[in-house]
């Protein structure tokens, strides 16, 4: 039983070292501007780029947008699916994993294709339309984390029966929603809007190919350029995902203790 | 008429035939109990008359009123589920309060009439508390105040008590008993649970594969049960082969000891009939006038706590006799030859 | 009732198209090589390069060294982590949800820096050790699906029981995780290994960076030198997703089924 | 020596003292039952024995063997859960071939074997099946016949009963027993269910927060319950308050009325003491000799199939009387006074 727990414990190790050694390679790397002493200097560079601040600031923007779309498609359709189509939930799993075994690319293709100039909805036309051409991309990419959150969410309280409560008290459908479902998956949706923060700032290739300026694209452009910078600007990045992440965890921590509590 | 008449309600999902052709009539201020084996359809009856469910035929009928295509927020009907189904994200005054806000009564009224619940189910003062914080058997009176708070028309229970510990489920079902009583509201109580079923009601349904195979009083369905599978299902009985000797005399054989019933077996003498024995309705000893009695031997003896099992080889059955655990009285030996009594009464003869 | 099923169906058909449309568009576009007609002949010229044969073979080969080491990590450390330390878990569902989140790009500049030519471990050095290097890239990057999966099925089953049952008949740890735990989420070890597939097929960042002539890059190539082709190398690599998502599914369905079965 | 010598085992988690300083021993061939509200340590005790805990302090010894610092497999005990926990990968026969595969015999001792087992448990026909293939009460036959394969020096049972239903519960339990004794296998059996552990045990230890209340054979727990947690636990008991009159007589009094009890009770004249009253140690009816008589009013009758519960008010306490449903008697009416009788024997003196 000792013999397992240092088993156990050896490969949570070995597992954190496979993530962490890259990343203090880099970190290390990153201070290193400056001949013959530590300094963050490539930090101080980067961070006083007006390109990195526009690029960083479209990216949170895009983010935002996608986040609060994704919410609108995610949560009813969840919804539904859980009351009346359970049946359908092995099709919409299979639909919301699509994107992460579709590559990007192929998407961009298709929607390239679509609403090029020459289409009906010319969307990549103007700079708004492909915003909102990007931003449903992002939406599509970012599916697979929010749907499974908020139907992970869902399961945990029992939907059904809560739903049911209401109706026989006289509440109709978007009540419901609001007022008993929505307050109690807060978290999950807060752990998959994260997720998707997260997935649209690193994102590159719809952006590049779409030709927006967001920070993937940034990011690589410095990397061609310069050799400290780039070390530098992934740290950054590191650090925005990890707040990411310990909110998430903050967050899924109280749902678990909250329903820890109600058993 | 009925307060909630239930016409001729089936419900079939493909092939499944869930409930098929039920009848019920159900008076103003009645506790009836659903009761059967899962599966039997009794959840499925109750829902249709919630709204969760549509009949597949046949028609619900409330206070004169037909339900039937009613979604369940307009039916005025109170639901206590056995998840309990709280809302975890209000307190328990605003779970309370939840369906009179949704009516749009004002404040003053909801607050007077949440703490005038709150004190019916005997919690007055956990009002600013959160479901979590509650015990399970808490968390259901919650529920069924809840229920009551918008004064529904019927009170509908899906198995409330089965996810109680033993002693929570007695005292909650005396309760809930108490409770309904006080209000007069028109009750329907689903369970699997005979006791439960027996204790608390007016009148039991007793389900089985989507039909009512029996309606009647508590002592009616113990007593007197039909069908033998309600006679197996609520109580124990011991099921024997006994042999018609004379229909008119009401004279019998089990294994070749004579017996008398109360009512006429159907059938011609020598007919074979299945009869039925209540442990608790036998008594050691020698036979007195009029009653029946049998000769077996002990086979067994159970200790139960409150109640000695004292199993018995009669012929080709094995009869099961229940007695009281008393200091004072002394079981039989395993073993022993035994008379057991009965009385005639006590005979159930079964149709099948 | 029957408009809230219509406005689910409606849901469902709405994200359909949404990765439908584009697909469609793409595989149309594949088919119009030659002027006027529709034919099949971009799909001839790509098949017949011996370029993307060389290329594909080598991404299905590194797949399945993927699958391997990722099954060899993954199921011990989700049955160690299940069995022993389930405080732990919080630890290790962040850790490996850590490749959704950092960008690969990130990861792939920790390496280079960690295994370059002058450090301790050159592993770039050599083609076999670049290989390597890659294919431990690509088990982080696939690590999230295939551990998520393997979890399910572990939860799915009693895992803590089985181990008991299995204790107490004389029975020790590997004979246990053989016989008991691995034969029991056989289907859900199938659907991690299948998403890994599916990805590894698709990736680009890791393979353009350390400069191996995989799929991905080999379809970014044709990309920018031909029109028609790259739609069809697109459609291909879909194609190839689909079946594999296909027989995720029909595992996924044996499994639920085979458990429905149990209760 | 006994066979199994547990010796001041503890369980604590950091500051939560599961189980704290038991003490048992158990004879070979005994079978005996932890009864319990779950969290009192009964499982974790069994766990201990079965090597899946290892004790904070203490010591387990199995057949003169100090088993404490084995691991489960080198322990050779039978365990069966609650979950049934049967491979689901292999077949009926497979599950019960795997101690013994596991154990390296020859397959033609272990076909042997596991025909012997699944002809012991009654299912010899569905070695060929599947687990899922099997009901509730099949699988946990199976479980029973795989535990018992090894040929294991003791069996243990983890509420092998709870999840089954009613009816399938009370006859697994007796086919347990009934193998148990044809085995005379030392048997450990976890239940929270009062009437499982008294109607299936030589000795019953009932169990609280992590310590033993008290241990004995079925009838001295149910009959002299020594603290108030095991009279209120194991059977229904009316708990009231009496005055100490004479302690050498023997004579107190309830409200005003005088009684008699069998022991004498520790204290001194007009000290206040607890007693208890078994509902089925009751009768109504006119005094009689040498028993005691109180007056009182009847409040409720709940009919719970073959009981009638009676419940009376006597003086500041509520006393339930149990009688059997018989087609003959009359249950007396609500509001009716009553005399109640009960013999001297039947009060049980409380500690606290």
């Amino acid at each position: 039983m000792k013999n397992s727990k240092i088993g156990a414990w050896l490969a949570v190790i070995l597992g954190a070292l496979y993530f962490l050694l890259p990343l203090i390679a880099t970190f290390e790397f990153s201070l290193r501007l400056k001949r013959g002493e530590y300094s963050f200097e490539a930090y101080k560079i980067v961070l006083s780029d007006p390109d990195f601040q526009s690029a960083f600031t479209y990216s949170i923007v895009l983010a935002i947008v996608t986040i609060v779309i994704g919410i609108l498609i995610v949560v009813p359709t969840a919804y539904w699916v859980q009351l009346r189509l359970p049946k359908l939930r092995p099709l919409v799993e299979f639909i919301t994993l699509l994107p992460l075994v579709i590559p990007a690319i192929i998407i961009v293709f298709g929607y390239v294709r679509m609403y090029n100039t020459s289409s009906i909805l010319p969307l990549t036309q103007t700079a708004l339309g492909t915003d909102a051409l990007l931003s449903f991309g992002y939406v599509a990419l970012a599916l697979p984390y929010m749907y499974r959150a908020v139907e992970t969410g869902m399961r945990s309280i029992d939907v059904g029966t809560l739903t049911e409560a209401a109706e026989s008290l006289g509440a109709k459908w978007p009540m419901i929603l609001w007022k008993v479902i929505l307050p109690n998956i807060k978290s999950a949706i807060l752990s998959g809007a994260f997720l998707t923060f997260a997935t649209v700032i690193g994102e590159f290739t719809f952006a590049s190919l779409l030709n927006r300026p967001t920070f993937g694209p940034y990011l690589q452009l410095i990397g061609a350029k310069r050799a400290y910078e780039p070390a530098a600007l992934a740290i950054i990045a590191f650090i925005i995902t990890w707040a990411c992440m310990g909110l998430l965890q903050v967050a899924g921590g109280a749902m678990r203790s909250a329903n820890g509590a109600k058993k | 008429m009925s307060f909630v008449e239930i016409k001729e309600i089936s419900k079939n999902y493909g092939a499944n035939h869930v409930v098929r052709k039920v009848d019920l009539n159900i008076e103003k201020g009645e506790f009836i109990s659903l009761l059967g084996p899962s599966g039997c359809g009794k959840t499925t009856v109750l829902r249709m008359i919630a709204g969760f469910e549509t009949p597949s035929t046949g028609s619900v009928t409330i206070d004169n009123e037909d339900v039937t295509q009613l979604n369940p927020a307009q039916r005025n009907v109170g639901m206590v589920f056995q998840a309990y189904a709280l809302f975890p994200n209000m307190t328990v005054a605003d779970n309370v309060a939840f369906g009179l806000k949704i009516a749009g009564k004002p404040a003053a009224e909801i607050k007077a009439r949440v703490a005038e619940m709150l004190e019916l189910v005997k919690l007055p003062l956990v009002g600013d508390r959160y479901p979590y914080q509650l015990s399970g058997g808490q968390q259901q009176r919650i529920a069924l105040a809840r229920a009551l708070a918008i004064s529904p028309r019927i009170l509908l229970l899906d198995e409330p008590l089965s996810a109680l510990d033993a002693k929570i489920r007695v005292s909650l079902r005396e309760e809930i008993r108490s409770v309904q009583r006080k209000l007069g509201i028109t009750t329907v109580f689903v369970t699997h649970d005979q006791e439960e079923a027996l204790s608390i009601s007016d009148r039991v349904v007793v389900m089985n594969e989507g039909r009512i195979e029996q309606l009647g009083t508590p002592p009616e369905i113990y007593n007197q049960p039909r069908t033998r599978f309600v006679a197996s299902f609520v109580g124990t009985l011991t099921i024997m082969s006994a042999k018609i000797v004379d229909p008119v005399a009401r004279t019998l054989t089990i294994g070749d000891q004579p017996v008398k019933s109360r009512l006429s077996p159907k059938g011609k003498s020598g007919d074979e009939i299945t009869v039925g024995l209540r442990p608790e309705a036998i008594s050691l000893g020698k036979a007195r006038a009029n009653s029946n009695s049998l000769n077996a031997n002990v086979t067994d003896i159970n200790f139960l706590g409150s109640i000695l099992r004292v199993k018995m080889r009669c012929g080709a059955h094995d009869i099961a006799l229940d007695m009281f655990n008393q200091n004072m009285s002394k079981p039989p030996e395993v073993g022993a030859p035994v008379t057991i009594n009965f009385d005639p009464n006590d005979l159930v003869i079964l149709d099948a």
